[in-house]
């Protein structure tokens, strides 16, 4: 068969191919001084996509040092697939998220089933089982078609995804604005429960033992740029093109119950999933983190179509595959079990004491490079920062009210805003009941799903307003921290830790380099004061359309624990005669909010303020009153402000309403957003001992009137039946999306 | 009374289908793989949802022809329990053992939420501890749940009584609300809606309970008579 | 070796979810001239030459598994390919 | 009027997780000449004549929304019909 002809170092160096796989000229004259030697085809790709941010962080990495990783509780913080963190009874839970922005603007349905897929086996790999996703999602202005489309496919491709595999998708988040209208992200969480004697890492120990792939077979999925660089130079036809990746969730599913079997044999020395980068970063981070090396043999890898160069072997994307390391001799149990499933293990290579990644195919030794100078010695970068000239100005304006002719009608035009809106067209497409553990479904602040067998539950959510990270990266970024905590906290649960996705534009742009950096000193110090520590993440840059960035949006996932099934608390009123409370008083904030944007279409000013002591002060308050049993409902107050929160309270069965007095200006008492206000309501009979426990405001009382009427200085300024306003809230999306494009 | 829960490659209601029998209902219940040969020892067979084969080609098609399948359908022959639940429905209806097809939800997405049934037929060893006509809720999971069937078939399933549970609010456009259905003989029954996700208060509904108490009802006093 | 190509239609009496949804589509996109939209599978099968009989396999195959005979028609076209 | 036959079918190098299922299940059903499976779309329009080219129709509507042109090629036979 006919070889393909790949440049020779020469010519990779003269023509300076190397630019095009995205390296540069420094680093590839480090490369050359690292071998020795120019390197060849298949090892300049190997560098090449280890040394990209997405492996190596290399941008990133001073920023990401900020971040408190380590904790009492805290088993594996980042370096490995995904964090743990101990929760007794020598249970742990493991969590990540992880971004797939840029597949899944090219082909979202596939993009994002693939970022879930991703993620799950990052899960699994540690031995956890999976048990519950979560995503969170920007699009532009739910208006064009091209929008609209983006938005269906995605959420049915995460549906698609997670429904078959049988992992329930119980939570989420989606905003809408026009800085994501070429660029939505996608970023998909999955947490897993873990005995403690089952953790395994991803580390290849003891020379003489055995590299096994197992899973899907290879392809030539989603071998980027360095390939459409090389077509021209073998005039590759259409039919070697690069693939998007097709997820096969089947297989997935296989894969997993595979995987957890194996985890139990003691024949098991290390596991990692191939994901970016595949087989290269999986092989080399395995070898360099249990420092030694590892020798493969290419031919002998799965492949699904023919001719493969060992360049299009390393820096494929196919899914479903796994490289696990197993004790030498003990290959036989492992090729059966996985045969159990109908799935492939092949032997293809062995670990070695040379810290070397050697690739022979053909016969030939194809690459050879030190498996440290891939993983651990990229380059490093402390990109320049600047102050963008938006931020000083947004900082001098004065505070401004909207102006609001009628309060109703504006409550109802903020329940609309897609933003704000019902999220129930996503969420019925997601099988979030799967493994009969949801006790929280989406739709509460943050979703409780229980371990079986205890009286314990996990509270998740993912949150970002980067509306306030666009106006104040650094106040953005601890809002964003402090907002999961407050969801977390008020379903009942002890918030544990985060992991973030850190979705941001082009890192060199200095504006863009200083608002990572400034979200980044946000987020650490609301960690270290909420006792949250990151336990992992992703980084995801680039995210711009033509030449304009995203909003920075550092997306925060947090996982919390409920001690005791009874602590478990919704946000929804309960029932007549019940007191209604408001924790926190208010300010008139508007920069960044849902009344701003509607009242100007755009957003400008300050974003509001954060006191992260006071707000652990009142979270730990709410925590106690509830695990006390007086808390009947707990929500917490953010877009939209106090009005949109009393009405999601009342968006329940029974016919409830509520009446509830305001003082001061009426926009800001029911519109502005001031960060870390709660709203609670409390059984009359519990209304002393509530009142012992936290700082609260009584402001009303739930009736079953069916109607929400706030009332100023004994004058009704509202009163909307809760009907209409549910009519508002849950047909907003379904009546965008039916909407003539 | 010993039940087997059915698993395809693919399953995912398994585990649900397992604890509902465990440890709501207190019967035994056993895990039994798709490539069994006998299934004598047990009394009921479940077989549960999920994406048996993904669901590639079309949902059920694949699994029918698993080794176990020639054994459900002599436990049908023999007239044991069957319950297909979900994907176990569209299993049994691609497997010839009840009538019809399942097309895509008219809304084309899958969905998921809790819906009102009514108990059509509280004359079968599934239903007896329902009311005729009550209304239960019980949630469905499903992105191929439009129920279909010809004319004459239509008029034989309503002619036996063999309709069982009929749809509120109809989700996914099935033909005449249909949620479930039962063979003529009356112990095989298929249904999307999932019994063994609405067993516990906790999770928001236990009216599934009462079709699996139902099923240990009838057993017992057919073996009560027997012994 | 065959290469055999397989049509399989949804049955004229049933109902096309898919299918009308994507004649609405076409319709607010401005297509107003497309009247009907039927979806169906298109598969193509590679066969290897065996001792049985190519159609017999085939029409065992799309009756057993590739269509399902209560909601679908099914129909297909072998062509004999050389190996090279 | 048109009757319009389209053919969606993956691109090559795109894996068919579909069409490999469907490749084992006719394994294990005992026909192994079966070497490989392909599952694509068919699809019937009629469309009735308007002053738009029959071919430029055809073309726009299968890129815009029966293809997705990432993934996915496809290609039409046009017949003409009388309509009775
Ligand atoms: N924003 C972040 N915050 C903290 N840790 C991070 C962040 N981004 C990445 N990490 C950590 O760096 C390690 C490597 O990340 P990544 O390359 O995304 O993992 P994987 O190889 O599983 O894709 C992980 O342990 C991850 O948790
Ligand atoms: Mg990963």
């Amino acid at each position: 068969m006919l070889l393909k002809l790949e440049p020779n170092p020469e010519q990779i160096k003269t023509e300076k191919l190397y630019q095009q796989m995205g390296l540069s000229d420094d680093e590839f004259a480090m490369i050359e001084n690292i071998l020795g030697r120019t390197p060849n085809w298949t090892e300049t790709g190997l560098f090449s996509v280890m040394w990209s941010e997405h492996c190596s962080y290399k941008n990133s990495k001073p920023v990401l040092k900020k971040f408190p990783t380590t904790g009492e509780r805290v088993l594996q913080g980042p370096g490995e697939g995904a964090g743990i963190v101990d929760i007794g009874d020598q249970q742990a839970v493991v969590f990540k998220i992880e971004s797939h922005n840029h597949p899944s603007a090219i082909e979202p349905y596939q993009g994002a089933a693939t970022g879930v897929g991703g993620i799950i086996r990052d899960v699994f790999s540690m031995g956890a089982r999976p048990i519950a996703l979560l995503n969170s999602l920007r699009f532009g202005e739910l208006e064009s078609p091209r929008v609209k489309y983006l938005f269906k496919e995605v959420v049915a491709g995460i549906a698609g995804y997670g429904n078959c595999i049988g992992i329930p998708t119980v939570g989420g988040e989606v905003q809408f604005d026009s800085s994501y209208e070429g660029n939505p992200l996608v970023n998909a969480m999955c947490v897993g429960l873990i005995d403690h004697k089952d953790i395994k890492k991803g580390q290849a120990h003891g020379v003489g033992n055995t590299v096994m792939y197992v899973g899907a077979k290879t392809g030539r999925d989603g071998i980027h740029g360095a390939t459409f660089a090389s077509e021209e130079l073998t005039e590759q036809s259409d039919k070697d093109r690069p693939a998007v990746q097709v997820g096969d969730p089947f297989m997935e599913k296989l894969l997993l119950e595979a995987c957890l079997e194996l985890v139990q044999s003691d024949a098991l020395v290390g596991i990692q999933d191939m994901g970016a980068a595949g087989l290269t970063s999986s092989s080399a981070e395995m070898a360099s983190k249990a420092g030694m090396g590892i020798e493969m043999n290419l031919d002998l890898v799965p492949q699904r179509e023919t001719g493969m160069t060992a360049y299009e072997m390393m820096l494929s994307e196919s899914q479903e595959r796994m490289l696990i390391v197993v004790k030498k001799g003990r290959e036989q149990e492992i090729v059966d079990l996985f045969n159990k499933y109908n799935l492939e293990a092949v032997a293809i290579g062995k670990v070695t004491d040379d810290k070397r990644l050697r690739l022979i195919h053909n016969g030939e030794i194809v690459a050879d490079v030190p498996v440290d100078a891939l993983a651990e010695d990229a380059p490093v970068y402390h990109k320049p920062s600047k102050e963008p000239a938006y931020f000083a100005e947004f900082q001098g304006m004065k505070p401004e009210i909207p102006q609001v002719d009628d309060l109703k009608d504006t409550l109802l035009k903020l329940l609309s805003q897609p933003t704000i809106a019902s999220k129930e067209w996503v969420y019925e497409q997601y099988d979030y009941m799967v493994r009969t553990n949801t006790v929280v479904a989406p739709g509460s602040d943050a979703s409780v799903v229980r371990i079986r067998g205890t009286r314990k539950a996990l509270a998740m959510t993912t949150d970002c307003n980067s509306r306030y990270v666009y106006l104040d990266p650094e106040t953005g970024g601890k809002i964003a921290v402090a907002e999961a905590a407050r969801n977390i906290v008020c379903s009942g649960a002890e918030p544990l830790a985060i992991t973030d996705n850190l979705n941001f534009g082009n890192p060199e742009k200095p504006e863009v380099f200083w608002q990572i950096e400034k979200a980044a000193d946000g987020i650490s110090e609301a960690c270290r004061v909420l006792d949250t520590p990151v336990i992992g993440g992703n980084v995801s840059l680039y995210n711009e359309t033509s030449g304009t960035a995203i909003y920075p949006t550092p997306v925060i996932g947090m996982v919390g624990l409920v001690t005791d099934l009874d602590h478990i608390t919704t946000q929804h009123f309960k029932q007549k005669g019940d007191l209604i409370y408001l924790v926190g008083e208010t300010k008139d904030e508007f920069g960044g909010s849902e009344l701003q944007k509607l009242v100007h279409g755009r957003i400008f000013g300050k974003a509001p303020e954060l006191n992260i002591q006071l707000e652990k002060e009142r979270q730990s308050q709410i925590l106690t009153a509830i695990r006390a049993g007086v808390v009947q409902s707990a929500h917490d107050v953010s877009e939209g402000g106090l009005g949109t929160a009393l009405a999601e309270c009342l968006f329940t069965e029974g016919g409830l309403g509520a009446e509830v007095n305001i003082t001061g200006n009426p926009v800001s008492a029911l519109f502005s957003e001031t960060q870390s206000r709660f709203l609670l309501s409390v059984k009359r009979e519990h209304q002393a001992e509530f009142e012992s426990l936290v700082d609260a405001k009584l402001i009303g009382e739930v009736n079953e009137s069916g109607t929400l009427r706030v009332m100023a200085d004994n004058q009704p300024v509202l009163e909307a039946s809760v009907e209409e306003l549910k009519a508002a809230w849950k047909g907003a999306i379904p009546c965008l999306l039916k909407s003539r494009d | 009374m010993k039940f087997a829960v059915i698993v395809f490659p693919g399953s995912n209601c398994d585990i649900d289908m397992y604890h509902a029998i465990k440890d709501e209902l207190g019967e035994e219940v056993e895990y039994v793989w798709h490539d069994t040969e006998s299934l004598e020892e047990y009394d009921g067979i479940l077989l549960p949802g999920g994406f048996s084969y993904g669901d590639y080609l079309r949902s059920g098609a694949i699994a029918r022809f698993s080794r176990v399948m020639q054994e459900v359908v002599k436990a049908a022959n023999d007239g044991k329990p069957v319950l297909g639940v979900c994907n176990g429905f569209q299993i049994l209806l691609e497997s010839g053992l009840l009538p019809g097809a399942m097309r895509r939800n008219e809304s084309l997405s899958f969905i998921c939420k809790p819906v009102q049934l009514k108990v059509e037929n509280n004359q079968t060893m599934f239903t007896g501890e329902y009311e005729l006509g009550q209304t239960i809720t019980i949630p469905v999971a499903h992105g191929e749940g439009n129920y279909y069937c010809d004319k004459d078939t239509l008029a034989r399933l309503k002619a036996n009584n063999q309709i069982v549970f009929t749809y509120e609010q109809n989700p996914n456009g099935s033909l005449e609300n249909i949620a479930g259905i039962i063979n003529e003989k009356g112990n095989v029954l298929g249904m999307m809606p999932h019994p063994e996700r609405a067993v516990d208060e906790l999770l928001g509904s236990a009216d599934g309970l009462k079709m699996f108490q139902s099923i240990v009802k009838t057993w017992r006093e057919a073996h009560v008579v027997k012994a | 070796m065959y290469k055999v190509k397989v049509f399989v239609t949804l049955r004229e009496s049933v109902l096309d979810p898919q299918g009308k949804a994507v004649t609405n589509s076409l319709h607010s996109l401005n297509y107003p001239e497309v009247a009907d939209v039927r979806i169906g599978k298109y598969m193509e099968l590679t066969i290897e030459k065996s001792d049985r009989d190519i159609d017999e396999v085939v029409n065992e195959i799309c009756s057993k598994l590739l269509a399902n005979p209560v909601i679908e028609n099914y129909r297909y076209e072998v062509e004999e390919v050389v190996a090279q």
